[in-house]
């Protein structure tokens, strides 16, 4: 964590602002949330690398998604995902979330999450231990770097897409569309 | 022009609208906004010169009509807020019936407060002021219903006072001979100090009565919340400050200075200061718990009366100036709440503060008005209110009063409380569904309200103008003059400067605007788009505003239960059973009547013969 | 002229280095009270980085007006209190000023908060502002015993009286002292306090609807406001220092006890907030009212 | 007591099979229309507690099971070892191990209709609503029989044996197209 990268912090500020600030909103979507508390309290202190829970999506842009999506929470993490700003990140957390995991039958669970929102990173294993979220946080890093962390401008961009597949899953959706010409207005 | 002629015209300008109204209700409107309008133009121009006349002798007595710095003072203030009043109620009154009426009434309490104002001797004072307290029984009960009640209650309390100042006339009159207040205050320094004291006792209380100060205070929410707005507004405005006129005239022209501060060993004018602090306090905390607009509003004008009072009775020239722009200042930022309260009520058709809502978006203008006379009404530093109460806390401070200016200060804090639940209940959260198709307020109605806005902030950055007027009043009075500039007070023991703290903060509200458009372009959403945890903001249900300071007013109800009104209905009560009983007297019986007559004729009997009976 | 013109630049921006210092100095702390190592003491900074580049929602212009009222109050704050040798306006209406100007900021909040509609804000503005009526009682009663043991309105004079170590915290004034030090947690609305922004509970309180930009404003008032009630009481109690390294020193010592009291407390609910607020600091600041009106 | 509860019962009502395995469950198979009158009388017994109702789906023989599961709060029941250390300061002879009562019938698979059992437990609403919604049964009498969990309307109810899971995902869920990534 080489945090003495002045000349680093001088040239792109707004990267280096979003990776070693990176506020999670701490909404419980799925049975992963144990992990959490671990992660932010003295065991493993995510609050060293910058990580820290808020209470609402408006002052986030980490969004974790942790544990097997049912559809009524999809309903909501659309939702909150919606009242992120940008620039936001979502990391899936376990194998749920990526393929429905062990629900992979179930009439009640989502099968693929990156159908109906953008997913910047996942977690594999079922319930990741607070080492692999540090590990996914870092590696997060990498991406912002890289400036391959743009889920929020593809969800911008197609958002019709993921609007007709939001209305396939979970039928007529109480809130007007985010973006009205499928583009997005920055 | 001189004053009676003045008098004379808006007295029958008041009946000419009366008949004007059997014509043609529009004539009517604009002859009652013109002779409003026009009568400030003589008043305005009144200002320095001393005019004296008499225009009528009863019984020997002279009626006496003067001009005084202080009743300029009073008069333009009176004569702008009644007119802003009859602007308001152009558009206010529309639907309702018996105009010419509520017209007539609105222009006669004008006059009985303008010639209270101008009269130089006890009888026109005493007419004028019995003129203005009927018809402000009439208005008060123009809606029927529970307005009655609130009439009567006020009519009631008002006789009581008019009786103690016809005790203090009489008894005047038989000891002074002359009821002039020039011969009245060159006689009072000659009498005992006891005498003094009950005079100055007696219309007091009439004062007090009118004032609304702590005992006499309970008819004032009743009246507030059953007048119509655009009267109510000029009853806490300036028809309570008759009671502010009557104790500073009493306390300094007639009294004088000197006599006032050692009367009674000082002890007077302390008492009454201890009364006006009280004054301050219960009510504020009452203003809290109420939940009609109109009646917190009238609440919180008890409790600024107080500052008045507590200014003027310090007894200091700080104090005194403090307590009379306070006095100019509640008239202005209490007329604006009230006429921004009834111009919701006009658009919305209720006022009651636990179902409105999020009407900024529907009323800008009259949200802004009313967002800068709540900071007058708390005294933030860009407005009149804030140069006004730093006077009277000076002035308390340094005349060694803390405990006075710690009440005082205290107070501001509880103001905050229920001026902030005002706008906010009114003006901010989610605008209901019924309230969606709201208008703007109609453009008679905006006008009061933005220039008495206007009024508000431009006396609170510069704040030298009216002070200098009051300084000449308080220096007739005998206190030394205040050093006022046009920016302030500039005095050894403390400077004001509000041109200095207006330019601070200008500078730092562009400083952080220009922070704030540093940051990334703001996205305006609507107002459901907010957040609730996952959820979509269920319609109408999304609002905080029942019982907005459910957990102070836990703590506070108990011991705010109004103990002076149980006492007074208990005490009328008692009149009432007492009169049931004595009625059974007159039992229409011819027998029981001589029977009554013999015995009284014995008891004469016995008496005169000195109960030697044997 | 000039120094005067200096002074009004410079005073803002040393209290937002220190502001923001101490709140990454207040994170670091608490953290090794949980026995964990915390962000580095710059995080708060970095925070504002990210959140002024953060795309930010507005409710309308109410919103945004309250927020920039808010920091504005906080920075003219600033200009009237001496920092060290430092005081820019020291010359219009003292103390009383002071009482007033720092009504800006809760009422700028509140407003915003208003204007975005949504219950949880109001709760969190009705909290506040009774925390306030709560803490309001003492506050007054320690300045006015002040006010009066100096005989004087003005900020500068008290600072003055206090010079070569005659600091009013051991002078008869010891008794506000003490009680405006037990309201100061209320007033900087940290963990005993922290009812209006409680996460748990109201998810914050009215710092719910902002978004980038503004949650940086608002952090920025909170660092403010937070050296500006410091600073006050050092002025007020430990005699405001000559030079403003001295002043800082006593401001780290006294942020240094508030922040023990924030890591170990837990938090107040709203009704006993306020019994215990007019009741102790009460009993203590008008004992030494009482007190300084009997000596003079 | 709980022998004393069984003869009780075979001598009031008739055609009803009751098994004790343990001594503290009974197991009582009735007939459709005699479930009701069974529930009153264990209520008016004490047995003030509708625990569970459930619902097992005997796809062979055509057939849905409704199970009552009835326990009793006000008689309190120790568990064994308390009695025998009598730590739990409650007397032997008040020890009444009451225990819990499984009542079961059988209803027809192709028209699954049965009478609500508010009247007797008002708690049973939520349970019935839930048999309704998952497997079909209607209860007449039933205040509100509105969907509580699924967010969907099902052509077969989900937890009936006949309903195929992996087909039904395989053409809801695996219908939804992917959002393809541009550089993919």
């Amino acid at each position: 964590m080489d945090r003495n990268d002045i000349k680093k912090w001088f040239k792109s500020p707004d990267k280096m602002g979003d990776k070693y600030s990176l506020w999670a909103i701490y909404f419980c979507t799925g049975c992963g949330i144990i992990e959490i508390p671990p992660v932010i309290t003295a065991r493993w202190d995510a609050e060293r690398f910058g990580v820290i829970p808020v209470a609402t999506p408006r002052q986030s842009n980490l969004f974790l998604i942790t544990g097997y999506v049912s559809v009524k929470t999809l309903r909501a993490i659309i939702r909150t995902y919606e009242q992120m700003p940008e620039p936001k990140y979502t990391v899936g957390f376990g194998s749920c979330p990526i393929n429905g995991g062990m629900y992979w039958d179930s009439y009640n669970t989502i099968k693929h999450l990156d159908k109906y929102i953008p997913i910047d990173g996942w977690i594999a294993g079922c319930m990741p231990r607070p080492e692999a979220i540090f590990v996914a946080v870092t590696h997060l890093w990498t991406l912002i770097d890289q400036g391959k962390a743009k889920a929020y401008v593809k969800y911008r961009e197609k958002y019709g897409l993921y609007r007709k597949n939001q209305e396939m899953a979970l039928g007529k959706l109480d809130w007007p569309p985010l973006y009205t010409t499928g583009g997005g207005n920055d | 022009m001189n004053l009676a002629q003045l008098i004379l015209i808006s007295l029958c300008g008041a009946f000419l609208t009366y008949l004007l109204g059997k014509a043609s209700s529009r004539i009517r409107d604009t002859f009652a906004v013109f002779i409003s309008l026009l009568l400030i133009i003589p008043l305005f121009c009144l200002y320095g010169k001393n005019e004296e006349i008499t225009y009528y002798s009863f019984l020997g007595l002279p009626l006496i009509l003067k001009i005084t710095p202080l009743s300029w003072l009073f008069a333009i203030a009176v004569q702008t807020i009644t007119s802003l009043s009859v602007i308001f109620s152009l558009s206010y009154m529309k639907g309702k019936e018996r105009l010419d009426f509520y017209y007539l009434m609105l222009l006669l309490v004008n006059t009985g407060m303008l010639g209270i104002v101008l009269s130089a001797d006890l009888i026109s004072f005493y007419i004028f002021w019995e003129i203005m307290s009927w018809s402000t029984f009439l208005l008060i009960s123009y809606n029927r219903g529970p307005a009655l009640h609130a009439g009567m209650k006020y009519i009631v309390m008002s006789i009581i006072g008019s009786a103690s100042m016809i005790i203090g006339i009489l008894s005047l009159y038989v000891n002074c001979g002359s009821l002039d207040f020039v011969q009245i205050a060159s006689f009072i320094p000659r009498t005992s100090s006891g005498y003094t004291l009950f005079i100055l006792i007696l219309f007091c209380i009439t004062f007090g009565i009118k004032n609304a100060i702590a005992p006499f205070h309970t008819w004032l929410p009743d009246a507030h919340s059953e007048a119509p707005s655009p009267f109510s507004a000029v009853l806490s405005g300036v028809l309570i400050k008759m009671g502010t006129y009557g104790f500073i005239l009493f306390m300094y022209t007639i009294a004088g200075l000197n006599i006032i501060i050692n009367i009674g060993g000082g002890s007077f004018h302390y008492l009454i200061s201890i009364l006006a602090a009280i004054t301050i306090i219960f009510p504020t905390f009452i203003a809290v718990l109420q939940d009609d607009a109109k009646r917190l509003l009238a609440w919180s004008s008890i409790a600024q009366v107080g500052y008045i009072i507590l200014g003027i009775a310090i007894g200091t020239g700080l104090g005194f100036v403090g307590g009379v722009f306070h006095f100019f200042n509640h008239a202005a930022f209490k007329a604006l709440l009230f006429l921004s309260v009834g111009a919701v009520e006009y658009r919305t058709g209720t006022r009651d503060l636990n179902s409105l809502g999020g009407l900024i978006k529907k009323m800008p203008i009259t949200f802004f008005c009313a967002l800068i006379g709540v900071f007058g009404l708390i005294g933030m530093p860009l407005t009149n209110g804030f140069v006004s109460k730093w006077l009277i806390y000076k002035a308390l401070i340094l005349g060694e009063h803390p405990f006075l200016a710690f009440i005082a200060l205290f107070g501001t804090w509880g103001t905050i409380i229920y001026s902030y639940k005002l706008i906010h209940n009114i003006f901010l959260g989610q605008l209901p569904e019924k309230f969606s198709n709201v208008r703007k307020a109609p453009v008679t109605m905006r006008i009061p309200v933005i220039f008495l806005s206007l009024v508000v902030v431009v006396f609170g950055i510069l704040p030298g103008i009216p002070l200098k007027i009051i300084d000449t009043i308080s220096a007739s009075f005998g206190f030394q003059p205040q050093d006022i500039q046009i920016w302030g007070i500039a005095s050894e023991t403390g400077v004001l400067n509000m041109v200095n703290i207006f330019a601070a903060i200008f500078a730092a509200l562009i400083f952080v605007w220009l922070l704030f458009l540093m940051g990334r372009k703001k996205i305006n959403i609507a107002q459901d788009d907010s957040y609730a945890a996952g959820a979509y903001v269920p319609k109408d249900k999304y609002n905080y505003t029942v019982d907005f300071y459910k957990p102070l007013s836990g703590m506070i109800k108990p011991y705010l239960r109004d103990f002076v009104d149980d006492f007074y209905l208990w005490l009328a009560d008692v009149i009432r059973t007492f009169s049931d009983k004595t009625r059974k007297i007159y039992c229409g019986d011819l027998g029981y009547y001589i029977s009554y007559i013999v015995l009284f004729l014995a008891v004469l009997i016995v008496l005169k013969m000195g109960l030697k009976i044997w | 002229m000039v120094i005067n013109i200096l002074e009004i630049i410079i005073s803002p921006v040393l209290a937002f280095i220190i502001g923001i210092f101490f709140m990454g100095l207040f994170r670091k702390i608490t953290a090794r009270l949980h026995w964990r190592y915390g962000p580095p003491v710059i995080q708060p900074f970095l925070d504002l980085i990210k959140l002024f580049h953060q795309q930010g929602f507005s409710h309308g212009p109410v919103f945004d007006l309250g927020i920039i009222m808010a920091l504005a109050g906080s920075i003219v704050l600033i200009l009237f209190i001496p920092f060290g040798g430092i005081c820019p306006i020291s010359n219009s209406g003292g103390l009383l000023v002071i009482i007033y100007i720092m009504l800006f900021a809760p009422l700028g909040i509140a407003l915003s908060g208003g204007e975005a509609a949504n219950p949880n804000i109001s709760i969190g503005i009705s909290r506040k502002l009774i925390l306030a009526l709560g803490y309001e009682v003492s506050f007054l009663l320690a300045l006015l015993a002040l006010m009066t043991y100096y005989n004087t309105i003005s900020l500068v004079d008290i600072v003055e009286a206090q010079d070569n170590y005659k600091w009013a915290l051991f002078s008869p004034l010891a008794l506000s002292g003490i009680a405006y030090f037990i309201i100061m947690p209320a007033m900087l609305g940290i963990r005993p306090f922290d009812i209006a922004g409680a996460p748990q509970e109201i998810s914050t309180g009215p710092a719910i609807e902002y978004g980038g930009k503004y949650l940086g404003l608002f952090n920025i008032w909170h660092a403010l406001s937070m050296f500006v009630y410091i600073a006050l009481f050092v002025d007020l109690f430990l005699g405001g220092g000559s030079n403003p390294l001295t002043f800082f020193i006593k401001m780290l010592v006294v942020f240094i006890l508030l922040t023990f009291i924030h890591g170990v407390f837990p938090r107040f609910r709203i009704e006993q907030a306020i019994k215990y607020l007019w009741k102790w600091p009460v009993i203590i600041s008008l004992s030494g009212l009482i007190l300084i009106t009997v000596i003079r | 007591m709980i022998s004393a509860l069984k003869n009780d019962l075979e001598s009031i009502f008739k055609d009803i099979q009751i098994s004790a395995p343990e001594d503290d469950r009974l197991i009582i198979n009735a007939q459709k229309d005699a479930v009701l009158t069974i529930l009153k009388f264990f209520k008016d017994k004490g047995y003030d507690h509708l625990a569970m109702i459930s619902c097992t789906d005997w796809i062979e023989e055509d057939e849905f099971e409704l199970i009552y599961i009835v326990g009793s709060y006000s008689v309190y029941a120790p568990a064994a070892e308390d009695i025998t250390s009598d730590k739990s300061g409650v007397s032997k002879e008040a020890a009444f191990n009451g225990g819990n009562i499984l009542l079961k019938t059988r209803i027809s698979r192709k028209d699954p209709r049965f009478i609500t059992a508010i009247p007797v437990f008002e708690n049973s609403e939520p349970y019935e609503r839930e048999i309704h919604e998952l497997f079909g049964v209607d209860f007449k009498g039933h205040p509100r029989l509105t969907p509580l969990f699924l967010e969907r309307e099902y052509k077969i109810p989900p937890f009936r044996k006949d309903f195929d899971t992996r087909r039904y995902v395989k053409d809801f869920f695996d219908q939804i197209p992917f959002v393809e990534n541009k550089e993919k």
